[in-house]
């Protein structure tokens, strides 16, 4: 079983280290890093090439929108899944359109999260299903 | 010294302080809501979920799960409030996005047609042209619905000449404004008093269009100077 | 037919209804969150802690614990955001308890003296006279110790004569009330009109006394006609 490594990047400090602390129990996966803005969480990225970046979208400096465009942009292969407070679906439309792979609402259970981050790295699209309406 | 003295243009500065008093407050009060207290709550529904995969007694996941009932009940009720306070969607997407979304949810809540119609090309303005627009377009539009029990409502925005142009139109019942303004005037309403001095806060003009039987236009035009694009 | 005319009037009763509706906006909101949030939060905290007190395994307990942590900063969070809004003390024992607590708690937050000298045997008037009394006391203290740098204000509650007398006597560098008002009038600041407003709306009279080295008197008189008794 090969470790599935994350960065996790929320301006939020409490809720970054709730995140933390269940993505952690999981055996299979390892926290590299935390970032509290966007500039840090592109930093992080570069500097660990983590599998997964789980991102908030409201960050100061680069949203976690820009930062997935940018990451993108750049090719690396490190694939975004965004943790959220907005379930309207104009944000999940954009953010599968600059490059997420994954879109889980923070007030979704961690098994979600999990299942986002499995089906993410097996190259799939995850979309949490409790986001409905046109996207 | 004493001061007693209290002038037309005091009032009219009172009133858009005022006015804008309150769009920060609630913008404020919102942003609490949303970015604090609802995002607790989010992580802690996130939590207490993952403790109801895991072990623990029969007491123990009877008392988790009405904590879960609670944090749910918590925030829907978090969620509404910031939601009726200030509109995330304007702040991060901007005025076509977020009437789009409003425009479409009233119209299915209470079964009536009411379009936009909007260049996609309409970018992003200053805070407070993007407001005063979005809020006139709530107040016109609950009118139109409440009072005038229009069957179709159109939204229209557009920007030339410097300007951005909106424009709300209704097939209703119609009013006389005359009349209404002055009843307005007398405090009976708030409601066409606030979009004028909403529109005028940010150096536009207002104008409403209407007759008994004839529906009711209301125009607003925001000037777009250098200082209302965004820095 | 188009209406473009805004007279005097209509700005006076715009800016008072403003006023109400922001004072009954805040309080909506305080509510929500005292009586609906804050009561949900308490008792979720309750079954938290129960389940701390019982069985379960190390990761569980560290979950629970991160939970415990969350609700406690809700707590705060909604505890803060809803006494901003508006003080429950006022609603639920009054003008002089709800004064004398925030007097306190700002004379020693600030390390200054401010005093409450009030008849006991005041009681409750209606909601808009107790706020408007609420609220110029914070603008006209707040005022006495950021701009005056007082170090002492006397704050005096009596009823007489059918009406309730407000005076707040700062010891500070005082000001010159006429520069000071015109500036305001053209958009300067808010709290002078806005304490003249309030008062006004609920029939009363407010006078600022003040002259640069002397230190600032503000006088509000508020009639307690029948309809101010509460219902
Ligand atoms: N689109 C409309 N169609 C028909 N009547 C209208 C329309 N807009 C306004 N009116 C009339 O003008 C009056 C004043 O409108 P206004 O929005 O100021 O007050 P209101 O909607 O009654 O109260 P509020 O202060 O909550 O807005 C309304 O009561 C209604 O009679
Ligand atoms: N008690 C006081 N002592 C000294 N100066 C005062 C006092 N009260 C008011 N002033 C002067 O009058 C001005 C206007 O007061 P006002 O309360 O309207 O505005 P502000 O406190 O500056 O801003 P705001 O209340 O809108 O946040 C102040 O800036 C200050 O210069
Ligand atoms: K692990
Ligand atoms: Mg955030
Ligand atoms: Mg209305
Ligand atoms: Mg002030």
């Amino acid at each position: 079983m090969s470790t599935i490594r994350i960065v996790i990047a929320d301006d939020h400090t409490i809720v970054r280290g709730g995140v933390r602390l269940l993505l952690e129990k999981l055996p299979d996966v390892a926290v590299v890093g935390e970032a509290s803005d966007g500039s840090q969480a592109i930093d992080l990225v570069r500097l660990h090439q983590p599998d997964i970046l789980v991102a908030d979208i409201a960050m100061p400096g680069s949203n976690g929108l820009e930062v997935t465009r940018r990451l993108s942009d750049e090719g690396l292969p490190t694939r975004v899944v965004i943790l959220s407070m907005h379930s309207d679906p104009e944000y999940v439309h954009r953010a599968v359109k600059v490059g997420a792979r994954g879109y889980v609402l923070k007030r979704s259970a961690i098994e979600e999260l999990e299942l986002a981050v499995r089906a993410v790295v097996r190259g799939e699209l995850f979309l949490s299903p409790s986001i409905t309406g046109p996207i | 010294l004493e001061t007693v003295t209290r002038g037309r243009s005091q009032l009219e500065f009172l009133s858009r302080r005022l006015l804008q008093v309150r769009e920060e407050e609630s913008r404020h009060i919102a942003r609490e809501l949303h970015d604090e207290i609802g995002q607790l709550l989010a992580v802690l529904n996130f939590s207490l979920r993952g403790m109801q995969q895991s072990e623990g007694s029969g007491p123990f996941q009877e008392t988790l799960g009405y904590g879960l009932d609670v944090v749910s009940r918590l925030l829907a009720k978090v969620r509404g409030l910031s939601l009726d306070l200030h509109p995330a969607l304007l702040e991060d997407f901007g005025l076509v996005t977020a009437l789009r979304r409003y425009i479409g949810s009233v119209a299915s809540r209470v079964g009536r047609t009411a379009i936009l119609e909007a260049d996609e090309s309409i970018g992003r303005f200053d805070r407070q042209i993007e407001t005063a627009c979005y809020r006139v377009t709530q107040e016109a539009l609950t009118n139109a619905l409440r009072h005038g029990e229009a069957s179709s409502v159109r939204i229209e925005l557009t920007e030339r000449e410097g300007a951005l142009h909106l424009l709300i139109d209704d097939d209703g019942r119609g009013f006389d404004t005359e009349a209404a303004m002055e009843s307005a005037a007398r405090g009976a309403s708030l409601g066409l008093l606030g979009m004028r001095e909403r529109v005028s806060l940010v150096g536009g003009e207002l104008s409403i269009f209407s007759e008994p039987g004839n529906g009711t236009k209301i125009r607003a035009t925001l000037p777009l100077n250098q200082s209302s694009r965004p820095s």
